[in-house]
């Protein structure tokens, strides 16, 4: 039995189920920030199933999730930021919860992997995950003042 | 246990092209209308990906594996569900265009409403 | 035929389509199961013709007339949206004012556009190669230089973006897909065979033969089709103005 | 073992699309089909199809949200226009 894919279904599991609950019920803020944090779990989750698979091209997946995540999450922001005005998401709980996250797991990996160029290419995957995702909390919590101007 | 992971795929797919269905029907809101075809949409490529699974086998791109080490899933179905996520994406942008006509023209969005509209 | 009917119509037809549909799935063979004729045929084949990713090989070398056919389709939702979503003749256009955005959104966007850019061309070129493609890979380069709309504002996505570039650009690329089968007409084989050119050595940027050039003509025409009904959309959603004038000038 | 991710994977999608023909506001509705959208890639790479995974990433969490949420913003516009219609 992988270790690997046990992690990433118990991440998938939990944490999945948990975003969907998030983006599911509640203020439209929390659901927001739900979104948010479900793009950044699943980039985790693809990075494990990748070693978990013992296929290094998966790493692909997730570089691009790590990319196209937090643009998604400034689509939001930014279109939504009349409705995110008057109550402004609070995103730096989950936030950090994400770095946390992703840190360990990054490390993790590298340390499976060894030092070579898939190990640089897990480290840059790590960082992209973890600036677009302190970007974006910040442009939730009032990236875009909202006012009424193109 | 086993018995039911033979046919969970085939279900899970049918549920979700089901449910899309009924979204779709009972809609209220021609943008409403179009996630719900999407999620129509998403149900062929888990049924199209589940046909094509084979257990214990990878992907079929030899990039980082030697061809013929491993057991292999089936590529041609996954060129299919390929084309399908793309056009799918172009067909819900065409769809919301016309929405946006839609409402210039009725003021509305409300299928509903739209029916009682005349012209 | 108000609602109440339409609805209990949905409901029984739904349960015996729900019936149907749950009846053949009993029916059809195991999950994960052994007997997969057509793929097997599909990797060899692949493999003859020196093209790692099997999916690609599939796409742009055995079934490439079907690609040329969803290249179509594309083609006329791109002409449709542009048909739709054009200002009329009562509508006027007003200048977006910049939006005031936070600097380190600003600075992210910035810096992440060139990153995500070069990601889908890499998308696009390794698409025989390692997961990716055409149609994967202009949609990410197509999606990176809408970060400028979103980190900054409008005027400055539209300064880089010319618009008439892009609509040009989507007609050579799928002339392109076009010319590259009629040149293996030409060659004395068949329309889109892939018999032109090399296979060159296996797993290499080169390898084979004429899946990386329909690969980019595919990538190419997805990502100019991507940005002008993006274009479309933004338009009509930042600029355009209805003849009422009301509710101008909404980011 | 590897059946289990799948499993959870299938479970977790038949949720997410549940919950999105069931939230009847656009708005609520893009932000749950972008967690769908998601949800599917993951799917597809446990059950071994990288690259129709990566299209739904590059399609589904920025593509889709933005073209219905700029239908919204056009939409909301002319309804706001025309005083409250429901």
């Amino acid at each position: 039995m992988n270790g690997w894919i046990l992690a990433a279904t118990v991440a998938l599991g939990a944490g999945a189920g948990a975003t969907l609950w998030g983006v599911a019920t509640g203020p439209l803020r929390r659901r927001v920030v739900a979104q948010n944090l479900s793009t950044a779990l699943a980039c985790l989750v693809l990075l494990l199933l990748a070693q978990g698979y013992d296929r290094p091209s998966y790493v692909d997946l997730a570089l691009v999730l790590a990319l196209l995540g937090p643009v998604g999450t400034l689509v939001f922001a930014r279109l939504l930021a009349d409705d995110l005005a008057e109550d402004p998401p609070r995103a730096w709980g989950p936030t950090y919860l994400v770095v946390g996250a992703g840190a360990a797991v990054v490390t993790a990996l590298c340390v499976a992997t060894g030092p070579s160029r898939a190990s640089a290419k897990l480290l840059v995957v790590g960082a992209l995950l973890i600036g677009g995702n302190v970007v974006a909390s910040r442009a939730l919590s009032g990236g875009f003042s909202g006012l009424r101007r193109g | 246990m086993t018995a039911v992971t033979h046919v969970l795929p085939y279900l899970v797919a049918v549920w979700i092209f089901l449910i899309g269905c009924y979204g779709l029907a009972t809609s209220r809101n021609l943008i409403h209308a179009v996630g719900c075809l999407s999620v129509c949409q998403a149900a062929t490529y888990v049924l199209l990906l589940a046909v094509g699974y084979r257990d214990g086998a990878t992907a079929p791109v030899f990039s980082d594996v030697e061809p013929g080490s491993r057991p292999v899933v089936d590529p041609v179905v996954q060129a299919l569900a390929l084309t399908d996520v793309v056009v799918g994406a172009t067909v819900t942008a065409l769809l919301l265009a016309l929405v946006v006509q839609v409402a210039k023209r009725h003021g509305t969005v409300d299928p509903d409403e739209l029916s009682e509209l005349r012209g | 035929m108000n609602r109440r009917i339409r609805l209990w119509l949905v409901a029984v037809a739904g349960t015996a389509l729900a019936a149907l549909l749950v009846a053949a799935c009993l029916d059809l063979p195991d999950f994960g199961g052994d007997r997969h004729p057509y793929g097997d045929r599909a990797v060899d084949a692949s493999l003859a013709r020196h093209t790692a990713n099997t999916v690609a090989s599939v796409n742009f070398d055995q079934r490439a007339f079907d690609t040329l056919g969803e290249l179509t389709v594309l083609f006329a939702a791109v002409v449709g949206c542009v048909v739709l979503l054009r200002q009329t003749r009562d509508e006027h256009r007003a200048r977006p004012e910049p939006e005031p955005v936070a600097r380190p959104v600003r600075r992210y966007a910035l810096a992440v556009l060139p990153v995500a850019l070069l990601t889908g061309l890499y998308v696009i070129a390794h698409g025989q190669l390692s997961p990716g493609g055409g149609f994967q890979g202009g949609v990410v380069a197509a999606t990176a230089l809408h970060l400028l709309y979103l980190g900054a504002d409008y005027r400055a996505l539209e300064r880089v973006r010319p618009l008439g570039l892009y609509e040009a650009g989507d007609a050579v690329a799928v002339s392109a897909y076009l010319v590259t089968g009629l040149a293996g007409l030409i060659g004395a084989t068949a329309f889109l065979a892939n018999t032109l050119l090399p296979y060159g050595t296996f797993n290499t940027l080169s390898s084979g033969g004429t899946v990386p050039l329909l690969n980019a003509a595919v990538g190419m025409e997805v990502a100019c089709a991507v940005v002008v009904l993006l274009a479309r959309f933004l338009d009509q959603a930042v600029e355009i103005e209805d003849p009422t004038g009301k509710g101008s000038g909404t980011p | 073992m590897a059946d289990a991710v799948i499993i959870v994977a299938l479970l977790l999608v038949a949720a997410a699309a549940t919950t999105a023909v069931l939230v009847r506001d656009p708005v609520r509705q893009a932000l749950v089909l972008a967690v769908l959208g998601v949800l599917l890639a993951v799917l597809f790479t446990t059950l071994q199809a990288p690259d129709v995974g990566l299209s739904q990433l590059a399609v589904g969490s920025a593509l889709t949200p933005l073209l219905l949420l700029l239908t919204v913003r056009k939409v909301r516009r002319r309804g706001r226009k025309e005083g409250p219609r429901r």
